[in-house]
This record gives C-alpha cells, structure tokens and sequence, in this order.
C-alpha cells in the first residue's frame, strides 16, 4: 500500500524525523489557511499523486505567499497530471501538501528496503540527491552507499556513522543526522514497510537537515498489523479495487485478450504465450491457485464489462479443485451474462476430460484449447494478432473448433 | 533416492483442524504420505482422518517419530509456526501459508541461519517425490517417478511444467515449488545443490519468473558447479514494469528483475531457455537426449 | 541494583503484568491510607526489604480490616527482621506494602534471567509455586520448564503456549497469562534487568492471575540507560555504599584479616590463601585492576575504619602500574594514619626492587612478603590463625620479618 | 606458531585518541606489536605516536592491511565497536573494556554465532604471545615464550601466575585473559581447541573463578578430546555465597557456580587441580615433567 507524501511524512514526525512544516489541504482555500499557519512565505505546493516526478509534470510550485499558494492550489488542485511515472492517462490530484518553502544548501538520496538476496533491510544513500535511484546506479554508481541491517542488532551506530562520514556532512549535523536515519529505520521496521525512500534528503542553507520528499509503502502482508494506517486508503475506483474486492488479483494491460488463470506465475506465462502468438493481453487477471467456481465466476464478469476485450481466454490448471466443477462455474457465468466475444476454455487437472465434455455440450460457444501449444495456435489465428508471430503455425488452426474472425 | 522427502518423511500438519489443513492432509495421506500427527493450540485429543491433534510441535514430537512440517496456519501466526517446527528439530518444514509480512520472514530466516533445517516455501505448493511422498497441495496424478528434478518459483505453472513432462514420458524425481514472495527459506541455489547430489535426478528443470535475482545466482552456480543439464523457463516476459520497491531491492543485488535479464543471464552461463511455455516438455525431452 | 517489591510492581504495571492493588507506606498512618483507598479487605502488610523467606521472620502478615492493617505495620516498620536470607544481623524494615489480599487457588514460580552458557535470555517456569527455584531443582526438576529466547526473535507465541500447556492452566486463561508473560518479557529486556522473579504468580479463585511477588535486578552496567530508576535505589549506609563512592569494590567478611588487593581473581585467590593460612579475611577488596596510589589510600583507610580488623595485607600485582608509585601510595596512606595493627605488603610487577626498598627504608612498620607462598607463611604464623593449616609451615616463618603477636 | 596473535598481527586500537587507549597502544608497540591504525570518531587524521587515526574501521581497513582489533572504547558504545570491527571482517577482535551491560553483549555474542571472528574479552586483560605479540594491557616483562599456554578469566591473577610460571622456567606460548563477565566471546573450550591445535604449546594452564560453569565444560572438553596436560586453579574457594542471580543462570546449565563443585568436577575429570595459588608455578613445573 503506498502512501502519499503528506501521509508518509506524518509516520517521519511521529518518529522524530524532521519534515517541513506543512499540512495537506483539498480545496484552495483550505491550502490558503494552512499558509496563514505557517506564516511567511515561501511556501511550495505539491500536489499529492502515487506518482514520481511529480514536478516536471507541473505538479510542484514555489509560491510566495498566501495569494500565491491559493492559484497555485487552485490550478493544481483538480488537473490531471501527467509525469514520466503515471503514464500518458495521467492522475487526478485531489490534495496538495503546502509547506515552508527552504533555500537548499545540499541534497540527499536516502532509502531503505528489503534485499532478496541477503534477506535483510538495507539502507542505501547517496551524496547524488534529486536523482532517482536507478540513475544513480546508472550514472554514478560509486556514489551509492549501502548498509545491511541484521535484524539481531538492528540499525547499528557504527553504521549510520558510515553513511554520515561517506556523505561528507558537515561535523555539526552528525546528531540530526543520527535522529533523522533511525527514525526513518524505525518507520520502516515499527509500519512494517517495504519501502521509505527520502529523495531528496537536504541540508538547508541554516544548516538544517529535512526529509524534503517522502515516499513509504507498506507491506500489504502486514495490514493486520496497521489497521489505523489502513484507514489512509484513498480509493480511487479503478479495475484493481474492484477486483481486490472480490479478492482476484487483477493489473489492467493495454491489449484486447481478456484473460483469467489460477496462479501469478501461470497468468505470467500466458501472457508471454499470448504475445507470442502476436496479440496482447487485456488484463492480468490470476484468480488464485486454489480457484474456485465462484472466483472464475467473479473473474468473468470483470473482464466482460472490459469493452477492449475481444476475445476471453480462460486458462485453467485446475489442481486440486476438479475441472468438471471448475466447467459448470465457466457455464454459469457465460449463461447469465450476454457475451458477445468469443470464448477460448484451457482446462487441465483432475477429471479434464469430464470438464471439456460438459463446455462441448453446453449449447455456448466455447473454443477448447486442449493444451498451451493449442492455446497460442488459437490466439495467433484469432485475428486479434497484430504482430510477427515468433514460429506459431496458421496451420494448428485446422485442428481447433471454428473461430469467428 | 530423491531430495528432503521419501518412504521415511513423517509429518506433522501445524493447522491440520483447519479447513485447508484437514483437505490437503487427507489428499497427501490419499497419495501415501504418512502423516502422523496434527498441530492446533488448544485442540489436544481431537483427531482428524485418525491423525491426533496436539497443542504443541514438541509434544507431537515426544509422542511420534516426526522429521518433517507442513504448515496451513494464517498468515499472522504463520512465521511463528516455522520457528516451533525449527526449534522442535524438524529437518524439513514447507509452509503453503500465502501473505506472511516481509518483516516477519527477515527474523525468521536470520533464526534459520546455521540451522541445519530446510524450509520450503512460504506461499508455495509444497513439495512431492512422485510415487513415494507427497508433502504440498499439487495434484499427485499428473506427477510420475524418473529422473527430472523440478524446482520452481510458482505454484500452478509447476502444474503445467510438470504435466508436459510426465506426458513427454519424463517422470520427476522430486518437484519443489519454492514459493513465490520475496524472501523464501530455500533458494534455487539451495535446491539445486540437493540435486545436484541427487543419484535419482539426471536432469533439472527450472522454473523462474520476474522480481529479485534468485535466476542469476542459480545461473552462476550452475555453470560453476552444477553437473547435470538444466532447462529453464522465466514467466513474466511480458509483464509490465513492476513496483518500483521490486527495482530498490533488486538493484543493490545488481539487477533489475525483469525476465529478458533473467533470460538471457541464463543463456550466457550455458543453460537452456525455454520460450514458449507449451514446448517446455518436448524441449526437455530434445535436450536431454 | 536490586528493585523492591514495590518498585518492581511499578514496573510490571507499566508493562501491563497484574500485580494486586496496592501502594507502599512508610509509616503505620500511610498504611490505613492505603487501606482506605483500596476499600474493602482482607489485606496484607509486607515488609519491603532486599531479602528473601520475609514470611517465616514475620515481615508478612495478613490484616482483615483497616485497624489491623495500621497494627501490622507498626509492628514491621521498624522492626529488624530476620530470615534466612539477611543472615543473623536481620534487616531495617522502613517500608511495607499494602495490598488487597485474594484467596489463591495455584501457585506458580517464574522467572527471567540470563543463562550463561547459551548467552541468552531464559525463562523459568514450574508449577510447583512458593518453593524457591533452588530446592524445585532439588526435589521437583521434573516440574521445571525452560525455553531460552532467540535475541533475533524475542518471545515467541508458540514458547508462551509451550508454558502455558506445561503448567496445565485453564484454557481461560490463555490470553492473561500470554500478555503476563510478555509483559515480564518486556520489563527484562527493556530495563536491562539480570533477574526477574515472580514467585508466587498465582490464579485467585475467582481466577484471575496476579503476579503476587515480585523481584528484580537491574543490571548495573546498563545504569546510563536507566536514570529514573536508578533514583529508586535507597542507600542504607552500609561499608558497601562507602566503598563504592571510591569506585572500590568492597565486600564485608567476617575475618580479622584485613585485606587489599588489586583485581577481583587475584582477590579471590588471596582470600583463599589466607583461609589456606587458617586465618579469615575480614573483607574482600579489589582496588581495580589499574590500581593507582589514590585507591590505595583509600582502600587502605576503609580497612582501617574496621574495628575488628588485626592485620593488614596488601597484596598488589602492579602491572603497568609501577611498583615503586605504588609503595609511595601506602607509604603516605600509612603515615597519616594511626595505624596500630601489623601491616604486610607484598609487591609485584614493575620496579618491585625499588618498591620494595622504599617500604623497607620507611620507618613504618612493614611486613615485606616476596611472593604469594610467603605471604601464607605470614598468616600461619600471625597469631590470627584459629583452624588448622592445610600443609602451610611453621618455619617458614625464619625467613620473614618478625611480626607481632 | 601461537594462537590467535604473532609476528603477522596487524592492529587497528578502537579509541586510540583515548587516555587508555593511547597509553595501552604505546605500550603494545613497546613491546613490539605493529599497531597500524586508530579509529576515534569524528578524529580522522589525527596521529596518535605517529599512527593515523580514522573515523571508521572500515576507513582504517581500506588504508591499511589489518587482522585484528584491539577495543578501549567506553562501555556503552562498546558492543557497537565490536560489531564493528567483526563487520569489517576482522578476525580477531579484544575487547578489554569492562562493563557492558549484559543485554549488549546477548545481541553482539547471537551476531557473531557462525561468523568466522574471535572475540576476546570484553572486560579481560588481552592476550599475548610472549616475543612475538602483545595485544592487551598486561605487563609485557614478566611473560617468556615457551611451551605453556595460558587461559584465565582473570586479570591481575593471571599476571601471578605467569609471573609464577616464567620463574619457574616455563615460558609461555599464548597466554589468553577471556575475561571475567557473564557473558564473554572466547570461552575456556574455544580457546583450548586453539591450544589443541597449536604445535608449539605443550601444556595449559587454566585459571578459573566462581560463577557460571565454563570450568565444568572445559573439563568435559578436556577428558574427551584435549590432548594435552591441564593445570588449573579455581579462585574464589572461600567467597561468599555470591549475587542469587548468579545462580539462578547456573542452575539452568545444571550447575551452582562454586569453587568447590568446579575444583571437583575438575578432578573428577583427571585434570590437575593445584589449592595453594603460591604453588602454582611449582606445581605446574611438577605437573608438566
């Protein structure tokens, strides 16, 4: 779950990590009052998105004093940003962070997440502020300095000296810098994150350290956890929620195959199939290892009210759950609904024979495809293929139930 | 032989009175495993399918021979249950549990440090030695005995892999599904080496998928030290560009995560790439010959 | 430092153990005070002093009403209570707590301490409640259950159970004695303690579980961390307390041999050889391992204060401390002193020629040992010698400089 | 040879800006020893007798070839410096600092479990092999190398009995101050499997006290496996029953922490066990012959 800047900095002030003084506000006038709260300018209006960027995008002003920050609040307020990250679709801002603006002296990177490989939170930072990390690693690799966090000892003091005498700070900041890193390490422990990224971190020309930015998920694993944090969510009425809802793991895609799999690892590989066989998926769409009639159920109707969709492909390995049981929740669900595309059904597992028996009488038109290599075939012959097809043979199309073109 | 299961695997099942506990617990002993005790706190004495329940690992212990674990338990007691099949002394302990937080599996692999303890998983199949143990949730019917050793990131996909196999006539050794979160107990690396002095596995096939660099170190040991052939398969080609935290953490491991990487990583270091999920079995059998 | 049970409840109640209503009185008025304000009876007045088995030396009494209440603490406040644990001198009660008093269905023991060999936190528990932990290893090992604690992990849920299931409780009872336990938990690791007893823990008849004692250690060398409680501790003015105002490590005996040394072992070892002697040290005092002329005198001067002391010995491996400074110290220690009791030095290390020959040029009376086996020599025949001397010779004695008898 | 320091350690001094540290290092290059770097916080550049001091012990170790680490920082950043030197991978670590609360030393001992580093102390005189390398605070003069390895818990008794030894005639290989705390990095068998091992130490001399039941296990040790005479002395015979506490943690181990009982269980296991700590020059001489 990923919060917003205005949020994230709230958990750093609870753990004593220095934020500018500011306040997020969801109308003009509402950021009007804050600047009269904060006094005298400057001030810097941010508009609150999940999304990197945010300034070239125009979603950052300096204002310099309250008349200011109201256009400001008012152009930004209600646009649809559009930054590197969001895509071209953009997002809607709903709220802007207001704060005292600083004259900066110097920037920071500074994050901290899991590393897969030594199983361990790391803390990586660099003196090369302002940049994202990746072209940080691109560009100037040998300015990325990293700790490994044993969780026996936790942050350790030696190590946050590390980072303090490799960032060349001044003498003077080494205690700020001290609060400032273990309390962003006791967010990322205390919140159960995955990531808490401050970029940039500045020192301000007063000689003040600040987290400028601030960037926190949390491990969705750990909600139990976080119940207050959880209340945070801002909804924002996309395919995704919707589909949470019905606990289906849904990412939309930009293609025109709709399809439904059990398992994130074989709904990966379909889509590849997909793609090989020149077409793009619609969705990723896994409905769970262990789906059930139901969720298959849930699952089509998603992808139905999808109008992209020309084609629904449904790739069950049914596992455990019977493929017969998993047909009749196929049946259904095409039966209640008006499905104008056509239907291509892969079942495999347990009584697979029983299944395809009952999608072949059913008076519904489903296509069965009889394995993956059958599943490409009929992709790469569906006139959904836009694309050089990578080996896929039209002739596998002779073997397969008629598709309409 | 076969790796960490066989004839002499004895299990407990730690949430065996749930629902999924009791369902898949019925299904292994369906398929021959000896499960041989339960674990639910607080339900002493109850039985399900003849099993005996106890409220502690340790007891079940002192009344059964048992060196195995399987764990059903939700999430937010899960790692908790890993740590009291370690501490019982079990060599083995696969853990089905989907969704344990990040935080809780760093602790949990820094106690496991040294230990002599294999953990398989969290949020994964399980495991199975066709024809003699089966300790997980994959359907026994598609698996046959033989010599591919089959490990895996992901749960159905393993499904699809390992039914190609068994009807292109290469029956499996054992398969593991490893579990697909971020940190897991044991690695590809971890298991290959178990195959690696397997007599019974001639061959391995190797099922990654997007995130993290696990493929690139079984890559690199592979070519350093594993003596047998490899064939490999990466999901995800297509998938669009992750979180950005999966980037992070990657990162600092010197990669980027992304299949394409994977893949070619593999090929570099000599191993066999698969491309098209539906050829995986007959490209198996090719390459083997 | 050693916590009261008063001050120890303070702890536990902040981290949410139950311990019994109840308040500490100083004087018999605060004692009905505190009967008032827990209302109703039966209460108990308990003696709040650092020392075991309070009970059987009467500093434990139950009071029915507020009346009673006031009359047992004017009869323990005050009073030198005698157990088996303060030895015959008995301790000064200043305080007693007042607590409700519960009709007890179980008893149990547990406690929190450091196991040496596995270097880690353990905890103790057995059903067999009251008996000190000494004799439960003696007469029901079988009832003792441990589980050392992971520092990477804490306290698991499953080593709760583990106790909880071992103990045979009432499965009501679960959750109290979980967030019990942890909370003791908590109090151990978070005030740096070295022991935390509870004995007896006990479920009331209406079962509730209380922790119905309570003892704790605070680790002295985590002091720095623990200010506040550190202003608990009460001084009673002992030889101890005077000691540790110089940074000397002092223990009171109940020799005549007056003695001091520098380093703990080395101590140990010259209280051992003295009792080889037949002669019993009168004190144990290590004036630190780098021992400089200051601690000396001050040692020196303690040893004097000590009426029943009938000879002095000192015994210091100088080290890097040269022994020749070292002499100079005892030297003037000596002449500012009226000392009327036989002082024997032995030197070793650095320049102990030099040292040597600046105590025998002095025209103070020393006893000049060479080494350790001399120094015996001198005990044997010193007069102070009351049991007899495993293999120490008399004419040994030849070879010394005379010393009174 | 001689265990754990020779001709080839090369030492960083954390809180060499120290008066203690300064003053011991000094003496340590009196002796001979090759005190390469210093490490103060926040001091980098200063000179201490002419060797450089750093920030880091990394920063140290980049500049210079290091082994070893020799620890005179205060006690609440002491278990920090530990961790530190141990993760800049040195091999030797010698905490002399005494003091360290207890629950310190709990997570710095779990940290090192399995990594390949030798803490000495804390609270402990050092170590030294006479002639070659001193790296502690003991009194270099009165050491004489020879065939006698030396371990104790203690400082200044441990000076006594070396001092003992070398008039008698018996020069010493290593002589190792593990230290007096509850919980130390070496113990008596860590230390003794070194001895075990080393060709030029011929006997050991152990010097016990009372409290905990390292002696007890070094005695198993030695009668199962240590090849070499033992000549122990127990401090402490006639101390006063010590702090409850103490016991307590005993108990656990099975033991009550006594002088008596450890001198016993000594004897029991065939080790030589000398009364009169006079004699212990003699007797070891006697012993050894």
């Amino acid at each position: 779950m990923k919060l917003h800047e205005y949020q994230a900095k709230v958990l750093f002030a609870r753990e004593g990590v220095p934020v500018p003084p500011g306040e997020v506000a969801a109308s003009p006038e509402e950021a009007g009052a804050v600047a009269d709260k904060l006094g005298h300018g400057p001030f810097i209006v941010k508009a609150q998105v999940h999304a990197g960027g945010r300034g070239k995008g125009g979603g950052i002003k300096i204002a310099e004093d309250r008349d200011a920050v109201v256009e400001k609040a008012s152009k930004i307020i209600g646009m649809n940003l559009v930054t590197p990250q969001t895509g071209p679709q953009g997002r809607l801002v709903h709220r802007v962070l207001v704060e005292r603006a600083f004259s900066i002296e110097k920037e920071y990177y500074l994050a901290i997440t899991i590393d897969r490989t030594t199983a361990r939170p790391v803390i990586l930072a660099s003196a090369a502020g302002g940049m994202e990390i990746e072209e940080i690693v691109q560009s100037k690799p040998h300015l990325l300095i990293t700790e490994a966090i044993d969780p026996v000892l936790g942050l350790m003091p030696y190590q946050m000296r590390s980072f303090f005498y490799q960032l060349n700070m001044e003498p003077a900041l080494g205690s700020s810098f001290s609060s400032l890193l273990s309390g962003l390490y006791q967010v990322f422990t205390k919140y159960d994150c995955s990531l808490v990224e401050v970029n940039p971190l500045v020192v301000t020309k007063d000689k003040k350290i600040f987290a400028l930015d601030a960037k926190v998920d949390v491990d969705d694993n750990a909600r139990f956890r976080h119940k207050d944090i959880l209340e945070w969510r801002e909804y924002e009425n996309t395919w995704e929620e919707e589909a949470a809802r019905y606990r289906l793991n849904y990412i939309r895609l930009d293609g025109t195959v709709g399809m439904m799999v059990n398992g994130a690892g074989m709904a990966m590989a379909t889509m590849d199939a997909i793609d090989l066989a020149g077409a793009r998926p619609a969705n990723f769409l896994d409905v769970g290892g262990g789906a059930n009639a139901e969720a298959v159920a849930n699952g089509f109707r998603l992808i139905l009210s999808d109008e992209r969709v020309k084609l629904v492909l449904i790739n069950i390995f049914g596992g455990i759950l019977r493929c017969d049981v998993l047909a009749e929740g196929v049946i259904n669900a095409v039966s209640e609904l008006e499905v104008k595309v056509p239907i291509v059904v892969r079942l495999e597992g347990t009584n697979k024979e029983k299944g395809t028996e009952l999608l072949a009488q059913s008076d519904l038109n489903f296509t069965v495809a009889r394995d993956m290599k059958e599943v490409t075939s009929v992709i790469a012959n569906s006139g959904l293929a836009d694309r050089a097809r990578k080996g896929i043979k039209r002739e596998a199309l002779a073997k397969l139930s008629v598709i309409p073109e | 032989m076969s790796i960490l299961i066989d004839e002499n695997t004895r299990v407990v099942v730690q949430g065996l009175t749930g629902k999924e506990g009791s369902f898949h617990a019925r299904q292994c002993m369906v398929y021959g495993t000896r499960i041989v005790a339960g674990v639910t706190p607080g339900k002493k004495g109850q039985e399900v399918d003849g099993v005996t329940v106890y409220n502690t690992v340790r007891e079940a212990c002192r009344a059964h021979a048992i060196n195995t674990s399987l764990i059903f338990v939700p999430a937010s007691f899960a790692a908790d249950a890993i740590v009291e099949a370690a501490d019982a002394g079990l060599k083995v302990v696969v853990c089905i549990t989907e969704g344990i937080p990040v935080l809780d599996m760093v602790r949990v692999l820094r106690y496991l440090d040294g230990k002599d303890c294999h953990l398989i998983g969290p949020n994964c199949p399980g495991l199975i030695s066709p024809g003699k143990c089966k300790v997980g949730i994959m359907p026994g019917p598609i698996h046959r005995p033989g010599p591919i050793g089959v490990v895996s990131r992901s749960g159905t996909l393993t499904y699809e892999v390992v039914d190609q196999l068994t009807k292109a006539g290469l029956g499996q050794s054992t398969c593991v599904g490893i579990g697909g979160d971020p940190l897991i107990g044991s690695t590809f690396v971890d298991i290959l080496k178990l195959f690696a002095a397997d007599d019974d596995t001639g061959a391995v096939v190797m099922i990654g998928e997007i995130g993290g660099t696990a493929e690139e170190e079984a890559a690199r040991y592979i070519k350093e030290s594993f003596p047998k052939p490899v064939i490999s398969y990466i999901a995800g080609r297509t998938a669009p560009p992750g979180k950005r935290m999966g980037h992070a953490g990657a990162i600092i491991s010197g990669g980027q995560g992304t299949a394409a990487q994977k893949m070619e990583t593999l090929r570099q270091h000599g191993i066999h790439v698969v491309e098209n999920i539906g050829e995986i079995g007959m490209e198996a059998l090719n390459a083997i010959r």
